[in-house]
């Protein structure tokens, strides 16, 4: 039997599961596998992060280096993401350049940074039109076992809460914490047949789609949104998709700033415009 | 991006730079079966957007390992031309086309019939020749014209427009300036015939009610293209039919 | 039946015709197809041209900034020429790096420019030394049903005559029109068995060898040549390609400098050294 | 390269400057079977260079022509990630993790019963999540734990230290400074079990008699770090039965 | 370019720099046979070119798709040294060296008799190890050498040379200074048996009557590069001779 | 029969012969087949050596330039060495990007150079901080008959020891020879069985394994080493590698030194520390 028919029978069952109201792993439709969150684990960057959901584990890495400062915007630093499914994840994951699904990633949560004005890129200008940080956040996916988005978005997250600026090193002063906005969290849910099944394992986002990855702040708006993967959502199905998004982001966003020590910054951010 | 100082996105009786309506979509006008080789086609211009799209296939899959043994796969590659925007554009495919090759193509294969022609591959181009905001919706819009162009069974068309927010006001069809200085971008595709959402994109800031009332917004829009699109394939047919009566004689001529 | 051998049989069909005086599709041996020029398509680019040759289609954009020059050339400004063979305009293009034949177009469309003097690069200096014009000419081939090389040669010839050195937008002074030197103009023929073939359509492209390129000036001097495929010409094939070459570049460049207005500077060029 | 004044790689008294003597490894810690995807894994920390070692196969080889008829082939990708430096590396293989991709996989495939599964490929990944010299042998010692965890047979272990030269005097396992202002590098990988040298590399400059100590030194290490890794093994198969009895109910139990 | 100020490229006597007449050829020597491991090899010095051009088939196709089922393809790649010319020239094709692979395989493909290996690649390389004007003649002119070395069943050779124009005077064979500040190039290969023309490149300016003059010098400079080639082959195959009858004993000897 | 089992038994083949003390071309284990050492071929070139060992063949050019010096030595020359296994020096060679063979031959040839302190790059220092010389060493194989590691590194040192730095070409005074503080030369032994087998040509170099390449200096220190290939070498056989190693770079170094003039030069080094 071919593979695509195989992954036809797999899907078949995951899918009467769900119209039966269940997970594969037993879970209720919205509800998360434990979530670990360390950082600091990689002395040599200026923030890192290593993120478990379930058995899906990422390390994310902060870099950071003054740099020229791009034209159209002198006194602004400078970020990119980066995200490397390398090998060792799965054995579906090749080596070679960057392949669509890891560029995806890489602009999911590049945008969910950098579009929701979390980074306060103007206080990483050193000198206006000169001399800017530049941070370079990877994405380094280690074991992959189904929802990459958030396991990825939430480790650039506190990569960025837990890293110093590092004055110090390139003899500008005393190092500061990152200059941080916002706290937006994403939360992904995938479509199962009738149901809507939050942070899929891996058999799950083998045969689930449509996917919808949706971030919101600790304003509770709305920050970001991709739709992925083949197949509609109704307009119904994406409200009640960002309608529980906005619980499960809250509660993995105390998480998120008691790990970094972030509480007391995330409580007194200003609303977004 | 903020808005240089004295840059009014929307004046004092609620219109927009171009003098449109918060609802209201920009010129739109499209010809299907533009193209000799491709199997189907459509150029599109929307405001300043120029598309060219064009359809080749059911044909065969090349690398074989990236077959379908139960249904056909729908390849899209999205591509903006080095002169379609203002300082010129590198050739070859950056991250930013890539990701959305990879999310046009995943929009417009629940519309194929994919089941009929399993092994195959359709492939859909988009070119983009002049860019100015929107142009994903724009190639989706097209892509879909080109699709049925080439008569490929459909269980419907993909329609697709931006919505967003300027100035704290939901606005539909972002241009050029808003798409620079608005607070947020949602472009969104349907399926009209069924109200299916096929794409799905937001950056920006959005309230609950906020971001239904854009939704509001392009779903109607979709559903005013969508008729553009009926009717670009309507004139394709009619040409081609009014041609087939000009080059063959009637009926009742030859029986005279 | 490979289609290797099915290309021997078109072969075969298309040599036959030419043999009996014919072409497939009724035209005279030196017989180009309707050609259609229009320019100013693309608003954003500085001079830009839709070319087509019965259903051969290309869209030319130019499009200029200033830069440095190359040190060996302080006062001229720079250009270069690009094609991509899109795969919307054949089955047989493919995605990917640029190919022997893209590459081979682009040089040809180049040096017809670049060797013949066309573009006065020297008035293309905006400070000697520092900071000169750099023109890029994108071809873009969207259709494609055979004679690329004098498609792609009256695009870029058409783009450029049409373009607007933008001084303006760089904040230089008023806008300029692109400083011409020549008006070259090329054609291109084949050989189908005894026949010599101008205009190559698709399915003489396809089986027809060797090619020659031939780009004659508006004083009727030969400024460019290219010999590709396999298969040789002899001498006296060469002398009559050139011969009505001469004539057919002729009547191109008529409907060139008219269609871009450049009627009256084409008639008071200096002759090449 | 020359050390700046006043730094002195070794004290009066004989010690580094992290105190260790000249024959003293940095401070080791494995542990297998960390990754869930990967058929065998180990993490390893080594001073402060950590490594995570994946195993997947026997598996198909592709591209075929890479097949061996005879025997497994064993690839080795050794890839630094981009924040495991102190400048950000780039993303992707370079020409120096190219080579020593290369001299790992050759390094293990002898002790890799590679008969057994002729047309396969064994694959080992290692990924250095963060560097302070001595990454290439911290690699090959948990790859060779991992391809043990990942149940492939082997007629042996194999284990990797640097050993070099700072301020003449000769030493093992090089830190970062060492290795920076040292005279020489001496990395060696041994099959403990049998002696053998399966990678071996020297820079700098020895003389015999240097040559001599400082192969003792990385032999002597070299049989240490065997005994981690067979502890490393032990440990996991010790918490897969625990954890197997507690899942379980034990025999008696059942029968009473 | 404009030549510089004083410099002349033909003096009051019509000689060129180098003393040359307009129409005479710079000193070529070539040498075939001197690789070991291709089929057939020539090395080629033309003024300051040193060219060694290497033959390798018919052999297999890979990939396959590029196989021809009714005739051998000729595949040549063009590659020049990084220290070949003045400024060091980053190793790998440039886009002008893959146009010149492309000209020269089609230049020699009409000389094989490519029906007699269908499926197969007759790989020609050509390196140009230093290069002064006229690389891609020298290349054709070694590889013509190289395929007959190989054995491979011709109709004929291909000979090459370029000729131009400089200070208005039309010439042959232009040496550097001549390229960099001449007026025109003329690439020409002809195959001598036939006449027939099988390279043909120009830039600049021509007259016809120029073009007929340098056509003229051109093909006779052709025939005159045969002779050599011819030579070359001759005396591989004299010092082959020679060798083997200093190795094997003559009959008379063994009879004796 | 596939090649593995052909080369199994060509594999067989040269070990019996090896075990009988013979070789299939009858030398002895640590004999090396004719060298050849010429230099100035290329006068394009600041430096450029042919060298032939047996009829494997490499051209190694050398070409200068000032440019920018690192910015962690301000005072030091730059030297980079690139490899390329050309096609048409075997038919197991390919086009593309540079394999992991042809970077390990290169950064072997490299180390072998630059950590043993051959060339003296403070002497290539033209400004501190400013200019420098830049060195690009190029080996190129012509012909591939086994043994590459020494024909390259042989030749890389003959190139070196024939260049000169080209102030004048740059207009910064007269040209003067390349500094050179080292004369290091390489042998490399493979593993044949129960022997250790100097110089590999072609058929012993396609099965030997594993393979030991070392390096000594005018002093007979050790300066490089690379073990490569599958297999292990005892520490016995590591020493009778590196003994007679000694010897026969000794020969080869009176060679080198003689053909580039350098004989005086290389009698007076200090000893390396």
């Amino acid at each position: 039997m071919s593979d695509d028919i195989v992954s036809d029978i797999k899907r078949d069952y995951i899918v009467n599961l769900a119209k039966q109201g269940q997970r594969y792993d037993g879970r209720a439709f919205d509800e998360y596998r434990p979530i670990s969150i360390e950082t600091g684990l990689i002395s040599r960057a200026e923030g890192s992060a290593r993120v478990r959901i379930g058995d899906t584990e990422v390390v994310v890495g902060v870099k950071m280096a003054p740099g020229e400062p791009y034209p159209d915007t002198p006194a602004s630093g400078v970020m990119t993401t980066s995200a490397e499914l390398v090998p060792i994840a799965s054995p579906d994951f090749e080596t070679g350049p960057p392949r669509p699904a890891s560029i995806e990633l890489a602009r999911v949560v590049d945008r969910g940074i950098r579009e929701t004005d979390t980074i306060d890129l103007e206080k990483l200008c050193i000198k206006p039109g000169e001399k800017v940080w530049m941070s370079f956040i990877d994405i380094h996916v280690v074991d992959y076992d189904g929802n990459l988005f958030d396991a990825a978005s939430l480790g650039a997250m506190a990569a960025l809460l837990s890293a110093k600026v590092p004055y110090a090193r390139f003899e500008l002063g005393a190092d500061q914490p990152m200059p941080i906005n916002h706290y937006p969290v994403s939360t992904t849910a995938i479509k199962l047949g009738p149901a809507l099944v939050f942070d899929p394992g891996l058999m799950e986002d083998k045969v689930g789609r449509p996917r919808l990855t949706v971030a919101h702040d600790e304003h509770n708006a709305i920050r970001a949104m991709q739709k992925g993967l083949i197949g509609g959502f109704t307009l119904e199905e994406v409200k009640e998709i960002i309608a529980t998004s906005k619980v499960k982001a809250r509660e993995m966003r105390e998480q998120l700033v008691k790990v970094t020590g972030r509480e007391a910054d995330a409580r007194n951010t200003k609303p977004g415009h | 991006m903020k808005p240089p100082p004295g840059l009014k996105l929307i004046d004092e009786n609620g219109r927009r730079m171009d003098g449109r309506r918060p609802d209201e979509l920009r010129k739109i006008t499209m010809k299907a079966g533009v193209l000799k080789r491709a199997d189907g086609s459509c150029y599109l211009e929307w405001g300043n957007n120029k598309v060219i799209a064009g359809v080749y296939g059911p044909r065969e899959v090349h690398p074989r390992h990236d077959q379908d043994a139960t249904q056909a796969i729908v390849r899209c590659r999205y591509s903006m031309s080095p002169f379609s925007v203002d300082d010129r554009k590198r050739p070859g495919p950056d991250r930013r086309s890539q990701e959305i090759s990879k999310l046009l193509g995943e929009a417009l294969s629940p519309v194929v019939l994919r089941q009929m022609f399993p092994r195959t591959a359709i492939d859909v181009f988009c070119e983009i020749l002049e860019a100015e905001a929107g142009t994903r919706c724009a190639a989706l819009t097209a892509a879909s014209v080109a699709l049925a162009d080439a008569g490929i069974p459909m269980k419907g068309m993909v329609a697709s427009v931006a919505a967003g927010k300027i100035d704290n006001t939901v606005v539909l069809d972002l241009r050029k300036e808003e798409d620079n200085f608005g607070d947020t971008d949602l472009p969104v595709a349907i399926i009209p015939k069924t109200g299916e959402i096929v794409l799905l994109q937001m950056d920006g800031h959005f309230t609950d009610d906020e971001f239904d009332v854009a939704m509001q917004y392009s779903i109607d829009a979709c559903h005013q293209i969508h008729g553009m699109q009926k009717q670009a394939l309507r004139e394709k047919y009619l040409d081609a039919a009014v041609e087939k009566r000009m080059s063959e004689p009637a009926e009742s001529e030859v029986m005279l």
